[in-house]
């Protein structure tokens, strides 16, 4: 593929990614929010693919659709009124958004086109998922390490916020109870 | 010999980079073909139809009109679920560079996966006892 | 493996469509029907006029409807025909992950589409399902890279030469069926399409819509056939025939397996799915994925 | 056009037939059911699926505006039938297709419909073709759709029993009403839930035109999400007798009447073949077939629905006396709580070997004696059996109870035999 091929599609994802999301703040419809949301999501993932990260590229995609689809419930369930059929608006607290908008915007773009960026040293590996599964499973062990304990714990702190009924609920004060007492029953044991 | 090494490495890397992409170009032809063959499918049934235009229908509801739309806040008994899913499933993250390296890192990289998995197995089983995978 | 030239991508269609069809023919010959029944479904819905509902959402609700072949189309589109692919990904494996996951958002927006309750709580159901599904068959999928120690199909199909993955990951393989089975929304998993709520997804589609909607599903279940034949029968290995013939065969093959199979099982209840996915299949897939990574470790 | 009539040709091999039971004509259904079998037609699940509408039986006042506002939402091209005896299946089904094939007629049917509602109706469409200007007609609205009929039982639904746990609609009712209200159609409004949040409720009538549902019931339901809150039962036109086919040989009517109870059973388990195979059963009881091949045909079925373990789990526990906690033991009904789904499957296949197998035409002995009256509960417990369940458990129920729109089949009496039987 030649450069101004690339060029262009760069580019033009870049501009899907940015009408995507303004496409979020200018729907009626969490539903479509969302999906426009993970609409953008994939075009960047599409992106990073031009940086020749295949690999995050495509996790990013793979992620981002999982968690928008996952999100569009949400977004329907706990908006306070209908999530499609009603004018709404996304924007909260205008003026303090767009100021952290814009001062973030020109921070980044001001160093992306002010600070000088070094000239690349070696090459990178071939296979870059090679060297990212070197770097998690060797120098950077410490991030599994700690991934480990901070995703159990995101569970537990998670459900214990959000379950309706616990296990006391369900198996009584004793966790005696034989079957649980279920609204509706069913599953594996307990 | 450094800007040798580099230069070499540049070229080497628009190499990858031209053939990393031309794998993406097969891809986008695929896309490129399904969505002309949907579109055809289009043309081909605004032709063969009794009527090209849709017909304006109320929902399907056993012969009743609707009361309300059912667009609405849908109720997902099942929410704690999505918690321990999306939590587990940042675990795929690291899977994937993990199985290409398992075989040249060794036992460690077995162990190490498999104690991080371990532990979420144990988030996954306390919340099985919590009840939080039924719903209804 | 040899990446062709994209003017080859109508093939790629071409067989995914000539699959997906042998499935539904299959599916109709031992439901008691005529070899000829999913022609004469195909022009019936052609006939058959679209319709709309009062305030649906359009727009989702034809992507949805749409995405299914769409979906399925660009997970072929890393599966190597004999030594040719279209499309020699590095992440090969991770892309048709990334491609059932769109599945995902599909189903979903052909339900919310719809404005409709039956359909809607289609939707509902199958991203329900999908909870219970996906981890499984992410570690399913992972069995084979490490057994390869590549997430590059080509590499995959190689690593299997003398012997297919299928013989010592068994576990994998059948999880990975039931997998395909269920992204697909066909037999015991078409909870999110069952006649107990009208057809759900499928309650309020009718014409062109209804067809594409049904051949993607089909279509699915073909894609992750051919994906099973190259992540766990070796792709085109094989004696005697071209390899491009064996991969035919043997996706072909494994298709007429799962659409066979997926009848003898009634309809699993999305809500009873979750906790067996979770509580037995997911720890019997990191089993094997745990034996995998011992065998190629000591090997 | 050529084309057009050549897809017409190809598309009556396999036409969508949608089968509408009304009370009282269960034997005609069963022979359309059959007729559609000889044919290779296949069974629609919504009126968006199907080409002909099949009424089976004479339609009551509230019947004909159900039929005819489901014969209002099927696509096209489309035909209705009326068969009120079963002989004249096959005829129907004859002209079926051949109104389906005169394209001329189904061109001018599908011009001439106005559909049910209109471009101004739907203005929150037309508000996403040009997204850029956000007007909102907000006096738009209210012409039309009003659903006369579905607002008659919507009240029937409040006046319910006493479970007092939704209160809906006291506070939330003013939110809506300035709102854009697309057809005139108002929009959910909230409820508490049983997990106490906030969500919005949804009123679906389940039945009378609904896949292997019972004829002429109406089961209205509060739905949040995909669980039923609130439910209220009902039978429209009820007539008495549920018109069986009479094969002249008592065994063979209780053949007839366990498979097809089966049949409808295995399908709303989403068990596809297996259903079939017990309408087979059906069939060739109905056809003559001799009562020993009957016999074995049950006996193959019976060994391939207890051997299967996934169906045994999908269907046990739906219908348990401690399900519903704090509910009112004494309301109609709470004696048939604790009844397991694939008891209830295997006592059906009982019956039918037990008749097939009988020695004479008579069922003294195998404790079958009343052909006519079967062991349905009746209508009015089924809100209680279903409330808190989701959608798919309500299903299972409705079917595996067999619920049915006989007015002599008295309550207690159907009570009475189902306590015995199981």
């Amino acid at each position: 593929m030649t450069g101004v091929v690339q060029t262009v599609l760069f580019w033009g994802l870049g501009a899907v990614a940015v009408a995507a999301g303004v496409v979020v703040f200018r729907t009626d419809s969490m539903a479509r929010a969302t999906y426009a949301l993970a609409a953008s999501f994939v075009a960047v993932g599409a992106q990073v693919l031009f940086l020749h990260l295949d690999y995050v590229g495509v996790i990013v995609v793979l992620m981002m659709v999982m968690e928008m689809a996952v999100m569009a419930v949400y977004m329907v369930m706990f908006m306070g009124m209908n999530p499609a059929l009603m004018p709404m608006s996304m924007v909260h607290s205008r003026k303090t958004s767009l100021g952290v908008a814009a001062g973030a915007f020109i921070v980044l773009a001001g160093g992306a086109l002010l600070v000088p960026w070094p000239a690349r040293r070696g090459a990178p590996a071939v296979d870059l998922t090679v060297s990212l599964g070197q770097a998690t499973m060797g120098s950077k062990m410490l991030v599994m390490l700690v991934v480990s304990p901070v995703l159990f714990s995101t569970i537990v702190s998670a459900l214990v916020l959000a379950l309706p009924r616990s296990r006391y609920d369900r198996l009584g004060d004793d966790l005696r109870r034989r079957p649980a007492e279920d609204p509706q029953p069913g599953g594996v044991g307990r | 010999m450094r800007s040798k090494s580099t230069s070499r490495g540049e070229r080497d890397l628009v190499e990858e980079v031209e053939a990393g992409m031309q794998s993406f170009v097969g891809v986008l032809a695929v896309l490129a073909v399904a969505l002309l063959g949907i579109g055809t499918l289009y043309a081909v049934a605004r032709l063969t139809a009794v009527a090209p235009d849709p017909v304006r229908s109320l929902p399907f509801l056993s012969g009743h009109d609707p009361l309300e739309h059912a667009l609405s806040r849908f109720h997902v008994r099942w929410y704690p679920v999505t918690l321990i899913f999306l939590a587990f499933d940042v675990e795929m993250l690291f899977m994937y560079p993990w199985a290409v390296v398992v075989a040249q890192m060794g036992s460690g990289a077995v162990i190490e996966m498999f104690v991080f998995l371990g532990v979420l197995l144990a988030g996954v089983a306390w919340a099985w006892r919590e009840g939080a995978l039924r719903w209804v | 493996m040899v990446t062709v030239s994209v003017a080859w991508a109508p093939l790629a269609l071409l067989l995914v469509v000539a699959a997906a069809w042998w499935a539904a023919c299959l599916d109709a010959v031992v439901s008691g029907g005529r070899w000829g029944a999913p022609a004469a479904e195909a022009a019936r819905l052609l006939r058959q006029r679209r319709r709309t509902l009062l305030a649906a959402d359009r727009l989702l609700w034809r992507l949805g409807g749409g995405g299914l072949l769409v979906a399925a189309l660009l997970m072929v589109a890393v599966i190597p025909l004999g030594r040719w692919t279209l499309s020699d990904l590095g992440v090969g494996v991770v892309w048709f992950n990334a491609m059932d996951v769109l599945v995902w958002a599909l189903v979903w927006m052909a339900g919310w589409g719809a404005n409709s309750t039956h359909a809607l709580v289609g939707g509902y159901r199958f991203l329900a399902q999908a909870l219970a599904y996906e981890l499984p068959l992410m570690f399913a999928l992972t069995a084979p890279a490490v057994g390869a120690g590549s997430l590059r199909v080509a590499d995959v199909i190689a690593a299997q030469h003398g012997l297919w993955f299928v013989v010592w990951m068994p576990v994998a393989f059948v999880v990975f069926c039931a997998c395909v089975v269920a992204f697909s929304v066909q037999g015991p998993f078409a909870a999110a399409a069952a006649a107990d709520i009208g057809g759900g997804v499928l309650a309020e589609v009718s014409g062109v819509d209804r067809l594409l909607l049904l051949a993607g599903r089909y279509a699915l279940l073909a894609a992750g056939s051919a994906f099973a034949v190259v992540a766990f029968f070796g792709g085109g290995d094989g004696p005697w025939l071209p390899d491009w013939v064996w991969t035919l065969v043997k996706t072909f093959a494994v298709l007429s397996v799962l659409v066979l199979v997926r009848r003898r099982v009634p309809l699993l209840r999305p809500d009873r799915l979750v906790e067996v996915g979770w509580v037995l299949v997911l720890p019997l897939t990191l089993l094997q994925l745990l034996v995998v990574s011992v065998v190629v470790v000591v090997r | 056009m050529g084309l057009n009539e050549l897809l017409g040709r190809w598309a009556v091999r396999r036409a969508h037939v949608l089968v509408i039971e009304v009370p009282g004509a269960a034997g005609v259904r069963m022979a359309v059911e059959r007729g559609l079998t000889a044919r290779s037609w296949v069974q629609a699940t919504s009126p968006a699926e199907a080409d002909v509408l099949a009424v089976c039986g004479s339609a009551g006042p509230r019947m004909s505006v159900v039929i005819a506002a489901v014969w209002d939402q099927m696509p096209g091209p489309r035909t209705r039938v009326d068969v009120v005896g079963s002989a004249g299946v096959p005829a129907a089904l004859n002209a079926a297709a051949v109104a389906l094939l005169d394209s001329d007629a189904q061109r001018s049917d599908a011009t001439s419909r106005l559909g049910s509602w209109t471009d101004t109706d739907d203005e929150r469409d037309a508000g996403d073709e040009n997204d850029d200007d956000h007007q909102r007609d907000e006096s738009n609205g209210n012409d039309g759709n009003d659903g006369n009929d579905g607002e008659a039982s919507h009240g029937d639904m409040d006046i319910g029993e006493d479970h007092g746990h939704m209160d809906m609609g006291e506070d939330h009712g003013d939110m809506a009403m300035d709102m854009p209200m697309p057809g005139g159609i108002g929009l959910a409004e909230g409820g508490q839930d049983r997990d106490g949040l906030e969500m919005d409720v949804l009123h679906v009538p389940l039945g009378p035109v609904l896949p292997h549902w019972p004829p002429g019931l109406v089961l209205t339901c509060t739905l949040q999400g995909d669980v039923v809150v609130q439910a209220t039962a009902e039978i429209v036109d009820p007539v008495a007798g549920r018109g069986l086919p009479v094969t002249g040989d008592a065994r063979r009517d209780v053949l007839v009447d366990r498979c097809d109870d089966v049949a409808r059973l295995l399908a709303v388990a989403g068990w596809g073949s297996a259903a079939a195979q017990a309408r087979q059963l059906r069939d060739d009881a109905l056809d003559g077939v001799a009562l020993p091949v009957c016999a074995a045909g049950v006996a193959r079925l019976t060994r391939r629905v207890t051997r299967s373990r996934v169906l045994g789990w999908s269907l046990r526990g739906l219908c348990t006396a401690t399900r519903a906690p704090g509910q009112d033991s004494s309301a109609a009904g709470s004696d048939v709580l604790a009844v397991e789904l694939p008891d209830r499957l295997r006592g059906w296949l009982e019956e039918a070997a037990a008749a097939a197998a009988a020695p004479t035409g008579s069922l003294a002995g195998v404790g079958l004696t009343d052909v006519a009256f079967t062991d349905a509960i009746p209508p009015v417990a089924l809100p209680q059996l279903v409330t808190g369940l989701d959608l798919a458990a309500v299903r299972l129920i409705v079917a595996g109870t067999g619920v049915v729109a006989d007015l002599t089949a008295s309550a207690a009496g159907a009570r009475a035999r189902w306590r015995r039987t199981w």
